[in-house]
C-alpha cells in the first residue's frame, strides 16, 4: 500500500474531496497546515509597522491507497486541486507497510 | 426633566453599543478570512457616519422639523444653534445624538447582505452618500414630522426609517455586486457562532435604548416600550424555533438567535404604541414569518449573505403593517387611528402600507443608483482572488486568529 | 418619579444583559463540543421564560401581593391592568419587567451544574414548569410580602429566590441525571476561559442592575447597593485567590472571576441593607468561604459540572445568613432587626436561616419531583453517544468553530 | 435629583465595565500564551484596587477637598462619614463609587506597555502601591480642588489623572524592566483581533459614563459631553486610518480601533467644555497625533508593548493641550478663562500645559522609585524560560485555548 | 525504526495516551485532524437549509518506535482506540530510516 | 527524494525557517503539534483541582529533500532548533518515491 499525501490551498479542498469521492476513495485524513514556499506570503500591517508572513495556510490530505491506484488518484488529486497559479501545492507518495482498522483489525487491502 | 435626560442619554449608549454588536452578530456568520473586514465595516460606519450626521446629515433629516415635506434644511450644519437645552427640555444636543446612532447603525445593517466581496473604499463611499441621499430624507419623512408622518403613519423607532430602508438598499447593492463565488455550490458555514450569539446578546441590550429609549421620555410608555423588546422577540424566538423543528430536525442557536433578531425588527416601529399580549402576538408571527421569507432569497436569485432581506425587511414590513393592526390608544395619546384589530378602522393600517411602499422604493431606486454609479467608477466588488484569499488579509493586512 | 423610572428602565436592561454574560460565563468552562448547547440553553431560557412569565409567572408571583402567603393570584394574567401608572408611581409594567429578568435568570443558573448533558427538550420543558411552581411561589414569599417577608426575613435582591432557590434546585437535578461520562476519571478543562472572563465582565456590570436596581429608586439606598456591588466581589475576588495561593501555588484567571461571582451571590441579598466596611467583610469572606465549599460536590459525590453549589447555593446561603449579622437601619430604614453584629440581636439572623432552609428544601423537593416526572416520561438526559460526540452536532447541529 | 443620581449609578456601572473591556482590547493584542495573563492583571485590577480605594484611597484623593493642596487627608478611611445623602444631593457613597472607577482603570492601563513579561506578584504590589502614592495625589490635584484646580487646569474626566498619569508611569515602569525577549526580532503579531474590537466597543460603550458621567448630572453638559465622546473617536478613527492609507497601503481593524480609542482619549479632559465642531476637529488631529506618535517608542528605545504612549500619554498631553485652545464658556459656565481660538487668550493653555508637565513629572519619578524598588526586591519581570512558555502556563497554571 | 501512525477518535485519545505510556512508550506527537471516510459525516443545519459535513474530528498520533515493538503496539492502539463503533479509524507503519534527537545529536534507538 | 519530518518548541519556528531559507530550502510545510516526550508536561488548576496536562504544545516540520541535502539540513535543523533543554524535540527521514508540483505536474526533484 501507498501513502499519498497532498498539500493544497484549502478553498480547493470541497473540489478535491468530491473529485476522491468520485473516484471511488473511501477515505481521508485532512490536516490544516502552514505552508512556506514559492508562492510569496503576504505582509501584514500593525500599527505602522508591516512585516513578512511567510506562511500561508494549506490543507494537508492524506490517502492510504492500494499501489493500483496511485496514479489514477495523483491525476484526480492533481486535477481538482489545479488553479494554475503558484502555491497550488505538492504530492507525495511513500510506501505504508501495513495498515490496520481498528475497529475489526482488518489488515492491508481490506482496511482500506 | 433630568430623568428623561438621564435615560436619553444612557439610551444613546445603548444604541451605540448595537453597532459592535451588529459587526460580531454578523462577523461570527461569515467565513474567518472575512471576519475583521465585517467587523471594520461595521465600526467604520460609527467613524465615517457619525462625521457625516454632525456636519450634514442630522440638519438635513431634522431641520424644518414638521414641515410634512421631504427633507430637511441647512440650518443645522454642524451642529450649529444645537444647544445644550435650558434644562426644561431634552438638550437639543442629546437629540441629535440619540438620532444618531441610528444614522449610524442603519446602513450599517447592509453589510450582511454584501458580506465576503465588498470592497472597502467602495463601501466607504456608499454608506457615506447614502446616508445623505436616502437615510436623512427617510427619516425627516417619517420622525421629523415629514409627509409620512404627516399622513399619519407611525414609526416607533425605526421600521420604516431602520429597517424596511435598509432592508431595501440591501436588495439594491445585491443586484449590483452580485452573489458570493460559490455560492449555492460550496457550503459557507458560520466560522464561529459564539460570536454571532455575544453580538446576539449586545444588540438585544441596546435594543432597550433603541425602543424605550425613542420615547425620548422615562415615562409609563417608555416602560411598555422595553416590556415589548423584551417579550417579542422572545416570543419571536419560540416562533422561529418551532418552524425549525417542525421543519427539520433540530433546534439551532442561530435559529434561536435569528429569531430574536427578527422579533426585535417587527417591534421596532410598534413598541411604544401596542400593549402586552399584542407584543407577544406579533413577536411570535415574525419569528414565523421571517423563517418563511428565507425562501426569498432564493426565489430572487439573490445572494443575501447573511439574510438582510428576511430578517430587516420582511420584519420591517411586518412590524409596521401590523401596527396599523394593534396600535392603541391607551398606551400611548398620539395613537389617532387604532389598529384594525382594535376597532379602529383601516385608516393606520392603509398609511402604514402606503409608507411602507414608499420607503422601499424610494430607498430601493436610490441605492441602486448610487451603487452602480460607485460599481461603473471605483468599484464596489473585490476581484476573484482576494474573494479566494479573503478581505482581511487582501484588504487589510491582517488576519483573525494567529496562532503560529 | 422620572429619574427612579430611568434608573429601573436601564436596570431591567442591565439585568436581561446577564443572561448571555451568564451564558459565556459557563460556555467558556465546557469543552468546545457542548458550547453551543450551553449558549443555547441559556439564550433558550430568555425566549420561552419571558413569555411564561408574562402569561402566568408575574401574576402567580406578584398577584395578592402583601398576603402574607403562599403564592400569588391570576389577577395578572396575561399582563391584564398591568398598566403605565399615572407618572407618580413606577409603570407597574416596568415593576414587572424587572421581576421578569430575574424569572428568566434563576432557572438558567441550573444549567451550570447540569452543563454537557442534558436533552435539550427535556430541559425547556423543566425550565417552563419549575418557573411556574418552584420560581414564582418562593417570589411571592420574599419579593411580594408573602410569609417569608412577612416573617420579617429579608432579601434585597435575591440571595434566596434567585441563590439558594437555583441552588437547591440544581442539586435536585443532579440527583436526578447523575454524573457525566468520564467524570472523575478524564480532566474536563475549560474549553477557552476567555468567553468565561467575558461572561464574568458582562456579569458584573449587569449585576449592578440586578442589586442596585432592586432599590426601585434613584437614591441613596440604590448608590449604596452600588458601592457594595462593586466592592464585594472586589474582596471576595482576593478572598479566594489568597486561598487558592495558599492550597496550591498558582493564582488563576477562573478563580478570579469565579470568586468575584461568589461576591457578587453573597452580597445580593445584603446589597440595600448593610454598610461599606461590611460589604468587604462579606465579600472576603464569602471568597474563601465558596472556595473551601468546592470540596461539597465531591463529598455528596454530585457531579456539579460548573460549580453551582459552592457559588450560587453556598454564597446565596451565605449571605443571606450573613444579612441576619449586618444589616443596618443606618443604610435602609425598612430593617427593623439590626443584624447581630450591630446589636439587634438574633432576631433577624433566625429569621434568615429559617427562610433560607425553607426555601432549599422547598425548591430540592418540588425540583426534584419535576426533573424525575420529565425524565420518566420525555427524557431528561442524553445518550452516552450524544455526550460523546457532542451535544451541538447532535442536538443542534450545529459546531461552534468551523475551520476548514 | 433622582435623574443625576440615576445618570452616575449607570454611568458608574458604564466605567466599571471598561475594564473588562481594556483587558480584552490589549488582550486580542498580545500572543495567547499571554492572553490570560493579560485578562488577569486587569481583571485583579478591579479586585484589588477597589478594595484599596474604599480602605485609604478615596480619602487620601478626596479628604479635605477644595484646600488647593497635595494629598486629602484620612478623614473618610474605610468610607467612614461617606453616606447616603439626603436625597437633595448626589449621595456621597455614589460619588465615591464613581471615583473608584476611575482609580481602577488607571493603572490598568499600565499593562498594555508592560505587556507578556510582568511577575504577577510584582505587579499586584506595584498598582497598589501606585494608587496609593501616585493615583490618589494626583487625583486630588485636579479632581478634588488640589493645586492644578486651584490654579485654574481643566480636567473634565481625565486626561491628567487618568492618561497622562497612567502613560507617564507606563513609561517609568519599562524603564525598569526592559523591551520583551526578542523584540524587535521577531514579529508579534496580535494572535486573535476580534478580542480587541470587541474590547473597542464595551470602551466606547463605558467611555460615555466616564465623560458625560463626569457631569455628575443629567442636564445639557452631559449631553454635550456625550455628544463628543461619540464625534471624537469617530473623527480619530478617520485622521488615524487617512494616515495610514497614505503612509502604507492598506486601512486596518486595528488601526480603527487605535483610532477610536486615541479620540476617547484626547476627548476626556475636554468633553464637557468643548463645543461639537471643536470636538470634530480635536477627534481628528488625535487619530492623526497619535498615529505619528507611534514612532515614539522606537526613539525613545522603550518597548512599549501596546503603544500606551502612543495613544495614552500622548493622547493625553494633546487633549488637555487641545482644551487651552478650545475651552468654551457657552458650554460650561465653570470654564473661567476661554481657550485661545475662542479668543480667551494663553491663561488657559498655560495651565494646561502647566499641569500636564506636572503630572508627567511627578507620575513618572514617583513610579520609577516604586518599580525599581518592587524588581530590586521581589522582582518584577519573569523569567526568561516563564517568557518563552507563556505566562498563562507558568503563573496561572492555565492555557487560554484547549482543544484536544 | 518504524513510524506508526494511527487515526483515532478525539475521545479516546486520554485513553490511548495512557495505555502507551504503560507500554513503555517515550513519546508521541499528536496532530487534530478530520476525517473522511465510511462513518457517515453528519448534517448541520443553516437558517433552514442543511448540508453535509463529511469531515468528522479525529486525533492523529505519530510514535517512532523500534521495529521490535511495532506488533505490540499496534495491539496497544488498537486496544485502546476501539470502541467497535464505525469510524474508529487506523493505523499504517511506515519505515523511517533515520532518528536525531535534537537536544542531544543522538541517533537511532538511542533517540527514541 | 527523502522527507524530513522535525518536531521543534514553537518558539524557535522562526529561527528554524530563517536557517532553513538561508540554506536554500524552497518549501516546508508547518503543523501544530502537540507532543508528548520526556519533557514533562505541566500542572494546570481548575477550581482548586489540580490536574496534569501530558502534552506540551510543538510545531511539526516537513520538508521534501533531495537525498544529498538530507545531512546538512538536518544539520541546519538541529543547530537552529535546539536549546539544549528536555524537549527540544526530534528529527526523522523518511523515504518519498514520487513527487508532484500539482501546478505544472513537474515530477521528482524539479518539484521541490
Ligand atoms: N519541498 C517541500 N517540502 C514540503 N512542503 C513543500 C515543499 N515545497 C512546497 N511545499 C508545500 O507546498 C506549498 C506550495 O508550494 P509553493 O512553492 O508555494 O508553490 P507551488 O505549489 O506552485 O510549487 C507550500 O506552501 C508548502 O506547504
Ligand atoms: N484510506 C484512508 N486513508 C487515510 N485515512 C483514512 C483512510 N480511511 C480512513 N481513514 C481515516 O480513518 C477514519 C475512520 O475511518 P472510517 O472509514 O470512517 O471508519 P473505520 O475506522 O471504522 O474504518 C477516517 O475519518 C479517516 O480519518
Ligand atoms: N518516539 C517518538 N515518536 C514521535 N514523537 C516523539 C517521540 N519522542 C518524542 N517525540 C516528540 O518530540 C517531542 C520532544 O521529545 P521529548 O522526549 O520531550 O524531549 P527531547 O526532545 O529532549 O527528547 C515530544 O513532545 C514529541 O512531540
Amino acid at each position: 500500500m501507498k501513502i499519498i499525501t497532498a498539500v493544497i490551498k484549502p478553498f480547493r479542498l470541497d473540489e478535491v474531496k468530491e473529485a476522491l469521492k468520485g473516484a471511488g476513495v473511501a477515505g481521508i485524513t485532512v490536516t490544516e497546515v502552514q505552508g512556506f514556499g514559492r508562492q510569496a506570503g503576504h505582509t501584514e500591517v500593525y500599527r505602522g509597522t508591516e512585516y513578512q508572513v511567510d506562511f500561508v495556510p494549506k490543507v494537508r490530505l492524506e490517502l492510504i491507497v492500494d499501489e493500483a491506484d496511485v496514479d489514477r488518484l495523483v491525476e484526480v488529486i492533481t486535477n481538482a486541486a489545479r488553479t494554475g497559479k503558484i502555491g497550488d501545492g505538492k504530492i507525495w507518495v511513500t510506501e505504508a507497510e501495513r495498515l490496520i482498522r481498528i475497529r475489526t483489525g482488518e489488515q492491508g487491502h481490506d482496511a482500506i | 426633566m433630568e430623568g428623561n435626560i438621564a435615560w436619553v442619554l444612557i439610551s444613546t449608549a445603548l444604541v451605540l453599543f448595537m453597532t459592535p454588536g451588529l459587526a460580531f452578530f454578523y462577523g461570527g456568520m461569515v467565513r474567518s478570512k472575512n471576519f475583521l473586514a465585517m467587523l471594520m465595516q461595521n465600526f467604520f460606519a460609527i467613524g465615517l457616519l457619525a462625521v457625516v450626521w454632525t456636519v450634514v446629515g442630522y440638519s438635513l433629516a431634522f431641520g424644518s422639523a414638521g414641515d410634512g415635506g421631504w427633507i430637511g434644511n441647512l440650518d443645522f450644519l454642524g451642529m450649529k444653534d444645537v444647544g445644550l437645552g435650558d434644562g426644561t427640555v431634552l438638550p437639543p444636543i442629546l437629540f441629535a445624538t440619540f438620532q444618531m446612532t441610528f444614522a449610524i447603525i442603519t446602513p450599517a445593517l447592509i453589510t450582511g447582505a454584501t458580506a465576503d466581496r465588498l470592497k472597502f473604499a467602495g463601501y466607504a463611499v456608499l454608506i457615506g452618500v447614502w446616508s445623505i441621499l436616502v437615510y436623512s430624507p427617510v427619516a425627516h419623512w417619517a420622525f421629523a414630522g415629514g409627509w409620512v408622518a404627516e399622513m399619519g403613519a407611525l414609526d416607533f423607532a425605526g421600521g420604516l426609517v431602520v429597517h424596511i430602508n435598509a432592508g431595501a438598499a440591501a436588495i439594491a447593492v445585491l443586484l449590483v455586486i452580485g452573489a458570493r463565488k460559490g455560492h449555492g455550490k460550496e457550503p459557507m458555514p458560520p466560522h464561529a457562532l459564539p460570536w454571532t450569539l455575544m453580538g446576539t446578546g449586545i444588540l438585544w441590550f441596546g435594543w432597550f435604548g433603541f425602543n424605550a429609549g425613542s420615547a425620548l421620555a422615562a415615562d409609563g410608555i417608555a416602560a411598555q416600550a422595553l416590556f415589548n423588546t423584551l417579550v417579542a422577540p422572545a416570543a419571536a424566538m419560540l416562533g422561529w424555533l418551532i418552524v425549525e423543528k417542525v421543519k427539520g430536525k433540530h433546534v439551532t442557536t442561530l435559529g434561536a438567535a435569528s429569531g430574536a433578531v427578527a422579533g426585535m425588527v417587527a417591534i421596532t416601529p410598534c413598541a411604544g404604541f401596542v400593549g402586552s399580549m399584542a407584543a407577544v402576538i406579533i413577536g411570535f408571527a415574525a419569528g414565523i414569518i421571517c423563517y418563511l421569507a428565507l425562501f426569498i432569497k432564493e426565489a430572487a436569485k439573490l445572494d443575501d449573505a447573511l439574510d438582510v432581506i428576511a430578517v430587516h425587511l420582511v420584519g420591517g414590513i411586518f412590524g409596521s403593517v401590523a401596527l396599523g393592526l394593534f396600535a392603541d390608544a391607551s398606551i400611548n395619546g398620539i395613537v389617532e387611528h387604532e389598529g384594525l384589530f382594535l376597532g379602529g378602522g383601516a385608516d393606520l393600517l392603509i398609511d402604514q402600507i402606503v409608507a411602507s411602499v414608499a420607503v422601499f422604493a424610494f430607498s430601493l431606486i436610490v441605492t441602486y443608483v448610487i451603487a452602480k454609479a460607485i460599481d461603473a467608477t471605483m468599484g464596489l466588488r473585490v476581484d476573484e482572488e482576494t474573494e479566494q484569499v479573503g478581505l482581511d488579509q487582501v484588504l487589510h493586512a491582517e488576519t483573525a486568529y494567529n496562532n503560529l
